[in-house]
């Protein structure tokens, strides 16, 4: 049987559609239409949408706002979000970075989904036609999310705040063997009042380094002040093995790389 | 199943096909067109051997749906060459003997000329990022390098 | 952090063609009536460039520009047998098959050029721009345009070649090993140097300089290509490629560019290539076959480097960051 | 690229009109226009696709298989088993003498390695094709594998492929290729130092950018065009003429312009099931490896493991070289043996040793055949070889470089194998290197020749 692809004006009527068994959300194309590819019959239809709400970046008052069809690309160039640029630019070559969207990144397996360990540490929420919820419980229960994101939301980091980092064997295009988001803000005497950390790769989805969080706290960004956290920043982990790299070796290099990263 | 009517501009001509629900852009073009200029190394999304540029951005081929092309202005290396003259970026290949085996030419290319269209003097960081969702097994990289950098400076030249 | 820095060197040979010979490649010559010249093969361009090298050692033997020459292959119907790309034996072999074919040509059509101009065929020469001189009179010449023409619809000849290239096959000696596995051998010598991040196992390959010796560059930019295509392919075989990532055990086999792992566009070592050319004694012009061992001598040269820089010797390839690292650590609770 | 023309410069004819000539290719053109017609470029009306169904396990017997739901599926047009192939076990180096026959087309009863084909559907589409697939019943009996070949070559271990009855090719030398050549114990015994170390390699993918495939064409008068992208024409058209059980006169290979191979295209593997299926339906037949297929299915470099053990003198002349090379060959034959082989002809290296002992061993697993790659026999080897040469070096306390200076073979010098030294050049290469790289070594060895000595 031929795939179907079924257009639909409105994400209401989109989820509708997207009820049928072995129907799909269409996004920028690059995990479902590969997948159809490589021979994966339970993809049987595909469902799209055209709603505007999918679509544009508003910036106001320090809050961003990226509708779920928005891709990479649009997020590397937009004037406003040059702070977090790198991380969009992290994610494929430019191709692929023209048609990934916010949306499907939330989606993709690791070592994929490098945009979404940034938006977990910007502690983003994501938006479907139900409302919003916070990241982390959109990714922990993403698996049998069936509702269509139409975008994801948060409170644009302080300019230099924001650090990312990706690592891959392949420049200046590789998939990841880790990656990390870090937003520490830093109170006047340089210490460490709040710090979201997100790691990509350390497990089968983005998660928090939650140990490492805490052991900044107060800490001034240098080599003494990171030791704690470095050596709590496996805490909590199950990172994949896969042709990239093993477990063992994402374990080892994590501390050596958020130290880099906190140190920058 | 019925077949789905697509139409679009085709490096500079009017196309109107056919196609099955979920023919990829890449089938679309190679089967129904007949322009087999792009190529599929992977249909994964990893080689860039079916890059094309689609309203003047770099997609592939192969993860692109040819139903979600219609109206779109389609351009592949089989259409660059203008009244049989090279395009700065082809002669530029040929001269930096840039291809061996040809196959990942095209979407090299593809890719060189979205680079070159936004940024006419890229630096060779530039010209490494460009070319970063294309594979070459065969050269090394290296001499396609050149052949983009030789063709900018050929493109700049021409506009003093 | 600490970055290590190391260098190591590499020296190697190659055979060319099959191990113990017995690979036949036939051509075959013909010129068309305007004196322009086919040469039918069954051989297969890889991407190495065998088409363009067999129409410019076709070109060389019969004496016109490369431009006069048309290759066509491969099809089965009309081509004569080959053995196949393969064991960087296509250059040599068929090479060697493509002047036998075009000396015949070029026999004949001197024979015509003699008869038209009236001289004895062995007294002529060709200069290479497509005319027959007289040797020592170059004012008596003949266009080649002009001796296909007469060939064809004055004197009847057909102006053709037949080649064929057999290296006769050796068996081994069953107890001693004694054996002739190859008529010539390319070398090369490689030195590498490489930056080690000792806290990631991380390797930068920062410069080779590749010493290759072909016997001769029968096409000096299709040489260059070849090489330094082959150097990236060993520096990549060296640290990055395999399809079993923890061999022997069978999982996490990469199965696309992503996970089957080759150096990208920002990975290039800086690379210096030099050749050197001793002629071989059976090579079409001299040549060897360069295709396969120029890929070679980065493997070794890289893993000592790699061990100049970080005292630690990896003996399985790929020499990964995880394999460093390992070592490092047993390294260092020694 | 720089060419040195003063080395050998009496040995050669150089002012060539062609020869030497960095003259344009001519195939480029069609490269960078997009023109160049590579197998798959050709589209036929009416062309069905051919997808496999793969085995899932290492190493079982197959209980039955059952087509019937697959057969009904939308699309289908033929389905083929192991019974549908003339001439079903085959070995592709049968055609240089080099046996026995060891594998299927499809699979027989048995499968031996995790990939292996056992049914082939041909539909109208890829994806009916891939959806009839999936609808294939096939009931296996796992059996225990073996993927170290260590353990391959014990007692006891599973036995990968009854067509050799051992899990190792059987030479007419024994169970190695060997090469015998002076006393290697003798000079182990008269040696200042022993080295013996183990060196080992995973599987490598050629990986080219266009994957192995075909399209096959009846052309109505018992004739088969099939466009591929084989390395070598004439030796798929007899492979598959002996498979197929057809005279080689009714098939007709068009190819040539390949979109890389480096040894990854010299198996018979996709050609002779596509012209059965279109000798079967009298349609057009596309059979293309995907990139997945490509990575994992065909045959890649095999695993090697090379143990070296070597006697060296203080002096620095190495006398004494015993090397053992095992090849992985996978669960099937392919071009393993001959590669195994071509190893034990390359040792000791561009070395001149007076005592030399060398066995190499074709070893089955139950992995993806391996197969010819770039530097087949040979590439695996000069990483153990130059990454004992550097260790020998530091051993005795001496310069990596000189070490091999003072090993070098030149013209003249008697190798292992027997057959004097002719054409060398490691010498040259490496006093260029020495210059290139800025790595001095001794004069005296600035000042030696590869030319045959006193001539």
């Amino acid at each position: 049987m031929a795939l179907a692809l079924q257009t639909f004006a409105t994400v209401s009527d989109a989820n509708a559609a997207l009820k049928a068994a072995g129907t799909r959300y269409l996004g920028g194309g690059t995990l479902v239409v590969r997948a159809a590819n490589e021979g994966d019959i339970s993809v049987t239809g595909l469902v799209r949408s055209t709603d505007p709400t999918l679509s544009g970046i508003t910036v106001s008052g320090g809050k961003v706002r990226i509708g779920a069809s928005v891709t990479m690309a649009a997020i590397a160039r937009h004037p406003e979000l040059g702070a977090i640029a790198k991380a969009a630019r992290a994610v494929g070559g430019p191709a692929i970075r023209n048609m990934a969207t916010v949306g499907g990144n939330l989606f993709a397996p690791a070592p994929y989904g490098d945009f979404a360990v940034a938006l977990l540490a910007l502690d983003a929420s994501v938006g479907t036609n139900d409302g919003e919820m916070p990241i982390e419980t959109f990714l922990a229960g993403r698996d049998g999310n069936p509702a269509i994101v139409t975008s994801v939301s948060f409170t644009l980091p302080k300019a230099d705040s924001f650090r990312f980092l990706k690592v891959s064997r392949v420049k200046p295009k590789g998939v990841s063997v880790l990656s990390i988001a870090a937003v520490p803000e830093q109170a006047g005497d340089g210490t460490v009042s709040s710090a979201r950390i997100a790691l990509g790769c350390m497990a089968d989805r983005p998660m928090r380094a939650c140990a490492a969080e805490k052991a900044l706290i107060g800490q001034k960004l240098d080599p003494d002040g990171i030791a704690a956290a470095l050596a709590t920043a496996g805490e909590g982990t199950s990172p994949i093995t896969d042709p990239i790299a093993s477990a063992w070796y994402r374990t080892e290099v994590l501390p050596v790389h958020l130290g880099r990263l906190l140190l920058t | 199943m019925a077949k789905v009517p697509i139409q679009f501009t085709l490096n500079g001509s009017e196309k109107a096909e056919f196609v099955e629900g979920g023919t990829t852009l890449l089938h679309a073009l190679r089967d129904k067109t007949g322009d087999t200029s792009p190529k599929g190394g992977c249909h994964q999304g990893t080689c860039g051997a079916c890059s094309v540029i689609i309203d003047g951005e770099l997609r592939l081929s192969c993860l692109t749906l040819a139903e979600t092309c219609s109206g779109t202005d389609i351009q592949t290396t089989s259409g660059l060459a203008e009244a049989g003259v090279l395009h700065p970026l082809q002669r530029a290949f040929l001269d930096a003997f840039a291809t061996q085996c040809g196959f990942c030419t095209p979407g090299m290319i593809m890719a060189a000329k979205v680079l070159l269209d936004h940024t006419p003097n890229p630096s060779r960081e530039d010209v490494v990022e460009a070319l970063s969702g294309n594979i070459c097994r065969c050269t090394g990289y290296e001499p396609i390098i050149q052949a983009v950098l030789t063709a900018a400076r050929a493109n700049s030249q021409n506009a003093a | 952090m600490a970055i290590r820095r190391g260098r190591g060197v590499a020296a190697i040979n190659y055979p060319t063609g099959m191990n113990l010979g017995g690979d036949p490649t036939q051509a075959l010559v013909h010129s068309t009536p305007t004196g322009n010249f086919m040469v039918t093969l069954s051989s297969v361009d890889l991407g190495q460039g065998l088409k363009q090298i067999m129409a410019q050692i076709c070109a060389e033997t019969i004496g016109v520009p490369t431009d006069r020459v048309i290759i066509d292959t491969a099809d089965t119907d009309t081509g004569p047998h080959c053995m196949g790309t393969f064991a960087s034996r296509g250059t040599h072999r068929a090479g060697n098959a493509v002047i036998q074919a075009a000396k015949e040509a070029r026999q004949v059509m001197l024979e015509v050029a003699a008869e038209e101009l009236e001289v004895n065929a062995s007294d002529l020469e060709t200069d290479g721009e497509g005319n027959i001189l007289v040797k020592g009179a170059p004012q008596k010449s003949i266009s080649i345009f002009d001796v296909a023409l007469s060939a064809h619809f004055k004197r009847g000849r057909s102006i053709s070649g037949r080649g064929m290239f057999l290296i006769p096959r050796s068996y081994p000696e069953k107890e001693t090993g004694a054996m002739k596995p190859s008529t010539c051998y390319a070398h090369a010598c490689t030195v590498a140097e490489v930056e080690v991040d000792n806290e990631t196992g991380e390797v930068t390959v920062l410069m080779v300089k590749n010493i290759f010796e072909i016997g001769r560059a029968l096409n000096p930019k299709m040489v260059e290509q070849q090489l330094v295509g082959g150097s990236w392919m060993g520096i990549s075989h060296a640290l990055y490629e395999t399809t079993e990532p923890y061999y022997p055990n069978r999982d996490h086999g990469g199965t696309d560019f992503n996970q089957y792992l080759m150096p990208g566009p920002g990975d290039l070592a800086q690379t210096e290539i030099i050749v050197l050319e001793r002629p071989s004694a059976d090579g079409p012009y001299g040549a060897k076959g360069p295709g396969e061992m120029c890929a070679n001598p980065q493997i070794p040269a890289v893993a000592n480097a790699v061990f100049d820089a970080i005292g630690v010797r990896i003996d399985t390839l790929p020499i990964t960051p995880e394999r460093i690292l390992r070592a490092l650590k047993a390294q260092a609770a020694n | 690229m720089e060419l040195r023309k003063n080395y050998f410069a009496d040995q050669r004819k150089d002012g060539l009109h062609e020869i030497g000539q960095p003259r344009p290719r001519l195939d480029s053109p069609g490269h960078v226009t997009g023109k160049t017609a590579y197998f798959a470029d050709r589209n036929f009306p009416g062309m069905l696709h051919l997808k496999m169904v793969r085995s899932p396990h290492h190493h079982a017997r197959i209980r039955s298989i059952d087509t019937s739901e697959a057969e009904k599926h939308p699309g289908v047009v033929k389905i083929l088993t192991a019974k549908d192939v003339p001439h079903n076990v085959y070995t592709i180096l049968i055609l240089i003498q080099i046996g026995p026959e060891d594998e299927t087309v499809l699979a027989d009863g048995k499968v031996r390695w995790k990939g292996e084909a056992v049914v082939a559907v041909l539909a109208e589409t890829e994806r009916a094709a891939q959806e009839a697939a999936a609808k294939v019943k096939v009931d296996y009996e796992v059996l225990p594998a073996v993927f170290d070949m260590e353990e391959a070559l014990k007692p006891g271990a599973p036995l990968v492929n009854e067509y050799h009855g051992q899990n190792y090719y059987l030479y007419d030398s024994g169970e190695c290729r060997k090469v015998r050549f002076g006393d290697v114990e003798a000079g182990f015994a008269e040696a200042d130092h022993i080295l013996e170390q183990s060196y080992q390699s995973s599987p490598i993918e050629h990986a080219p950018t266009e994957t192995t495939g075909c399209v096959v064409m009846p052309e109505g008068n018992d004739r088969f065009t099939c466009y591929t992208n084989t390395q070598a024409m004439f030796f798929t058209l007899d492979n598959a003429s002996i498979i197929l059980q057809m005279p080689g006169s009714k098939l007709h290979f068009v190819g040539g312009t390949v979109g890389g191979g480096f040894g990854g295209k010299v198996d018979v593997i996709v050609e002779p099931i596509a012209i059965l299926g279109a000798k079967l339906t009298g349609r057009p037949v596309s059979f293309i490896y995907s990139r997945e297929e490509e990575m994992q299915i065909s045959s890649p470099r095999a695993a090697e493991k090379v143990v070296i053990k070597d006697g060296v003198m203080k002096d620095g002349r190495i006398v004494a070289r015993k090397v053992t090379g095992y090849t992985d060959a996978g669960a099937y034959s392919r071009h393993s043996p001959y590669g195994a082989q071509k190893g034990a002809a390359h040792y000791p290296g561009p070395y001149t040793i007076p005592n030399v002992w060398i066995d190499t061993y074709c070893v089955y697993t139950n992995r993806t055949p391996s197969s010819a790659m770039r530097g087949f026999g040979v590439t695996i080897g000069d990483f153990a070889l130059e990454v004992q040469m550097d260790k020998l070096a530091r051993l005795i306390g001496m310069d990596p470089l000189e070490f091999r200076f003072i090993n070098a073979y030149r013209d003249g010098d008697m190798k292992a194998h027997r057959q004097p030294t002719e054409g060398a050049a490691l010498i040259e290469c490496m006093q260029e290197a020495s210059r290139a790289a800025n790595w001095p070594v001794a004069e005296k060895y600035m000042a030696m020749s590869s030319y045959k000595k006193g001539a």
